[in-house]
């Protein structure tokens, strides 16, 4: 099948998806004068039963719980999977390679940059916590928060020599975080299960509401998450980076 | 079916450990992989699956008076609206996930074997690709299905890809893994539009909206897309071309969950989607059954017979050796 | 906004922005959290992957005639 | 006015949909997947929004305050989280394709096999 032919079969298709999204989006209720009764339920009962004022992370970890453990272990797989599929390759290239690094060598960073840096860590890995620990109050949460730990990891990269980034996130050490993330969310469910609720039922006291603690089993699972997230992501970010990680070793 | 959400009756507290018991032990599995041996992680993920097994017999066996409904986090529908994700098993879908449980650790069995490097992370994929599988299965949420798609394709990606010594697994898992991906987003619209037209995403809550009023163009667009996107998966006719690709290169224990399970199940969930929301709205049943377990049925027939032929020398090698 | 489609390698830029655009277009949405994680994803996770990826690639390409 | 959303997602699926069987680079294709994905955050917001609601944030305001869905949001937040994933390990089997072939160009690719 050459460009043309493509192209040609694109087109159609993309008139007959074009129709039927047209169709489709005509049916829909106009944009604003949505009045879907699942929503506004989910609205009215999260602050009594839940002590939580974050709707939507009450709906991801509790209401609807199961599809973010579902999407924790696509996370998870993901990044085993890139990891497993870039390892392979950096082993191999890299002892054939090794002599041509000295010449693609990055310019080290200025000092400026380095302090910049330097001082940038902290506070991001503290927004980080922050987001994390107030997912169930205000915006953010696990994953978020998570994400931004992992580039306060990577920002220690950046500034820093490779080998000090390989100190300060060990790779073992990511690895257990990760996978610990991984394991607390379907180790609560088990739990719940086993203290006679139902697979992820929020059966801790709900504590009082507005606080880090508020939530029940919420925040638990939520640390879970940004535990998983800021493994998960480091690692990737690792993997990416390995080779040429090694290459200024040698 | 029609009582899905009316269920309050005392479900066996089995239904959710099919999902969850493959996918703690391969968090387990991960964090540990570097201080276990091989062989005893072998055993570890041999002895999840044989639960697995275990639990989905059992579902099977109490599903056998009619579909169970099982609600996660104990929220039970209020006014008629289901809050929380369901399972609802039913004996196909139970039936389905003894099949992939049966199937997973015959193809760890045989992995152990097959691979001369098969390591605690070829387990670790493997159960949170069964895992899902269940979950795809056993699930009474049409959102819930699209996430466990999603992951049971991740994990097919990487299993795929496993093998990355050839230069013809990786490809074959890039063309897999791209079109499958668009596959899921067609799912996804259609989702969208089924929760702006009833509201709601649990299944037998939809088919009741979707019942009660004749069928619109918005909905027989948003079955369109569903079950497309299905189809995909499925390998039906049109979409058929990354088949080939993925299966033939995908190590032999993986193929045979490909070609034994995955294609069945996508075309279980465009063939579920339809009889659980659409039957009663869109009207010609019994043409369209017809059509998807006809060319179902061939389907399986030239996946598995096509895995089957490829691999049979080198299986057989692998058996004697 | 979109247009961006044909561009060359520079494209995590361009992906970068599209997605802060996308994040503006999600408060408006009045969705602060999806927000958040958009231009946490858009803005860091994913140009850099791709920064990586391709920076991985040219190296391959180097070393290869 | 009133349907532009829903709109502007069809077109970034189309658009994303041109980009991927256009594409000259894997790279590319792959970000054009991320801008295909993108229409069903659009679509899916665009469904929970409400007139003069506000975001389903009761911090500071009264939970009866009217506020849009937070069900779609949620979906959305899950919708990202697969997207940067999945977009990470297609990435990594690009990296791993263009290992093996030495090119990322689908068009060459498919010459090699054939």
């Amino acid at each position: 099948m050459n460009r043309k032919t493509r192209l040609a079969l694109f087109a159609a298709g993309a008139a007959v998806l074009a129709g039927v999204f047209a169709i489709a989006f005509a049916g829909l209720p106009p944009l604003g004068n949505y009045r879907g009764p699942y929503g506004q339920m989910v609205n009215a009962l999260v602050v009594p039963e839940r002590n939580v004022t974050d709707a939507v992370t009450a709906v991801n970890f509790d209401i609807r719980g199961f599809d973010t453990l579902g999407e924790e272990f696509i996370l998870f797989i993901s990044v085993m999977g890139a990891a497993l599929l870039l390892r392979r390759q950096s082993d191999e290239s890299d002892r054939e390679h090794a002599d041509h690094a000295d010449d693609r060598e990055v310019a080290a960073p200025s000092d400026a940059m380095r302090a910049a840096g330097m001082l940038l860590t902290a506070p991001t890995l503290l927004f980080g916590i922050y987001i994390v620990l107030h997912g169930q109050l205000t915006p953010g949460g696990g994953f978020q928060g998570g994400v931004i730990l992992a580039s306060g990891a990577l920002l220690v990269y950046l500034v820093g020599e490779f080998g000090n980034f390989r100190a300060a996130v060990p790779r073992a050490v990511v690895h257990a975080m990760e996978a610990i993330g991984a394991g607390v969310y379907p180790a609560v469910g088990l739990a719940t299960l086993a203290a006679g609720g139902a697979f992820l039922q929020n059966i801790l006291p709900l504590g009082a509401r507005g606080s880090i603690l508020s939530g029940g089993t919420i925040p638990i699972i939520n640390a879970g998450v940004a535990l998983e997230v800021c493994g998960g992501i480091t690692l990737v970010l690792i993997v990416y980076l390995e080779e040429t990680l090694e290459q200024k070793e040698e | 079916m029609n009582c899905e959400s009316c269920g309050t009756d005392d479900v066996t507290p089995m239904a959710p450990l099919p999902v969850a018991i493959p996918l703690i032990t391969a968090a387990i599995l991960a964090g540990l992989r570097s201080v276990l041996p091989r062989r005893v992680s072998f055993w570890i993920a041999l002895a999840a699956a044989a639960a697995t097994l275990a639990c989905c017999v059992d579902l099977l066996h109490a599903s056998r008076g009619g579909t169970l409904v099982y609600w996660f986090g104990n929220w039970q529908p209020r006014h008629g609206v289901a809050l929380a994700i369901s399972f609802a098993v039913d004996p196909i879908g139970a039936g389905l996930a003894t099949l992939v449980s049966l199937l997973a650790i015959t193809g760890m069995i045989f992995a152990s074997r097959y691979f001369d490097t098969v390591g605690t992370l070829f387990h670790t994929l493997l159960l949170a690709f069964m895992g899902a599988m269940c979950g795809f299965a056993l699930t009474g949420d049409i959102f819930n299905l699209f996430v466990f798609f999603e992951l049971m394709s991740a994990a097919a990606y990487a299993l795929a890809g496993y093998k990355t010594e050839d230069p013809a697994p990786v490809q074959g898992a890039l063309n897999f893994a791209i079109t499958n991906t668009i596959g899921a987003y067609f799912v996804l619209v259609g989702i969208g539009l089924i929760y702006a037209h009833t509201g709601a995403l649990n299944m037998a809550q939809i088919a009741r909206t979707l019942d009660a009023e004749p069928a619109s163009p918005l909905v027989i667009a948003a079955f369109t897309l569903i079950v497309s996107g299905f189809l995909v998966k499925a390998a039906i006719v049109p979409f058929h071309y990354w088949l080939a690709d993925a299966h033939t290169v995908a190590p032999t224990p993986v193929c045979l969950l490909f070609s034994g399970v995955m294609v069945e199940l996508g075309l279980y969930a465009a063939a579920r989607v339809y009889w659980s929301i659409f039957a009663g709205t869109l009207g010609h049943a019994s043409a369209l059954r017809a059509m998807i377990v006809g060319a179902g049925c061939a389907t399986a027939l030239v996946g598995a017979g096509m895995c089957w032929s490829e691999r049979n020398l080198k299986r057989l090698l692998a058996f004697l050796r | 906004m979109v247009v961006r489609t044909r561009d060359p390698v520079a494209q995590s830029v361009t992906v970068s922005f599209y997605g802060v655009l996308l994040a503006v277009l999600f408060v408006l949405f009045q969705a602060p959290d999806v927000a958040l994680s958009q231009i946490v994803v858009c803005a860091v996770a994913l140009p850099l992957m791709i920064l990586l990826a391709l920076a991985k690639i040219k190296k391959q390409r180097e070393h290869e005639p | 006015m009133s349907h532009f959303p829903y709109g502007v997602a069809a077109w970034l699926f189309l658009v994303g949909l041109y980009g991927i069987v256009t594409s000259r680079n894997l790279v590319h294709l792959v970000i054009s997947l991320a801008v295909l994905q993108s229409s069903t955050y659009i679509l899916l917001l665009g469904v929970g929004y409400r007139t003069g609601a506000v975001a389903p944030i009761f911090a500071t305001i009264p939970p009866s305050t009217p506020a849009v869905d937070p069900v779609v949001q949620a979906l959305v937040l899950t919708d990202i989280v697969v997207e940067v994933t999945v977009v990470a390990l297609i990435l990594a089997l690009v990296v791993q394709v263009h290992k093996r072939h030495g090119t990322i160009d689908p068009d060459e690719l498919r010459k090699l096999r054939d």
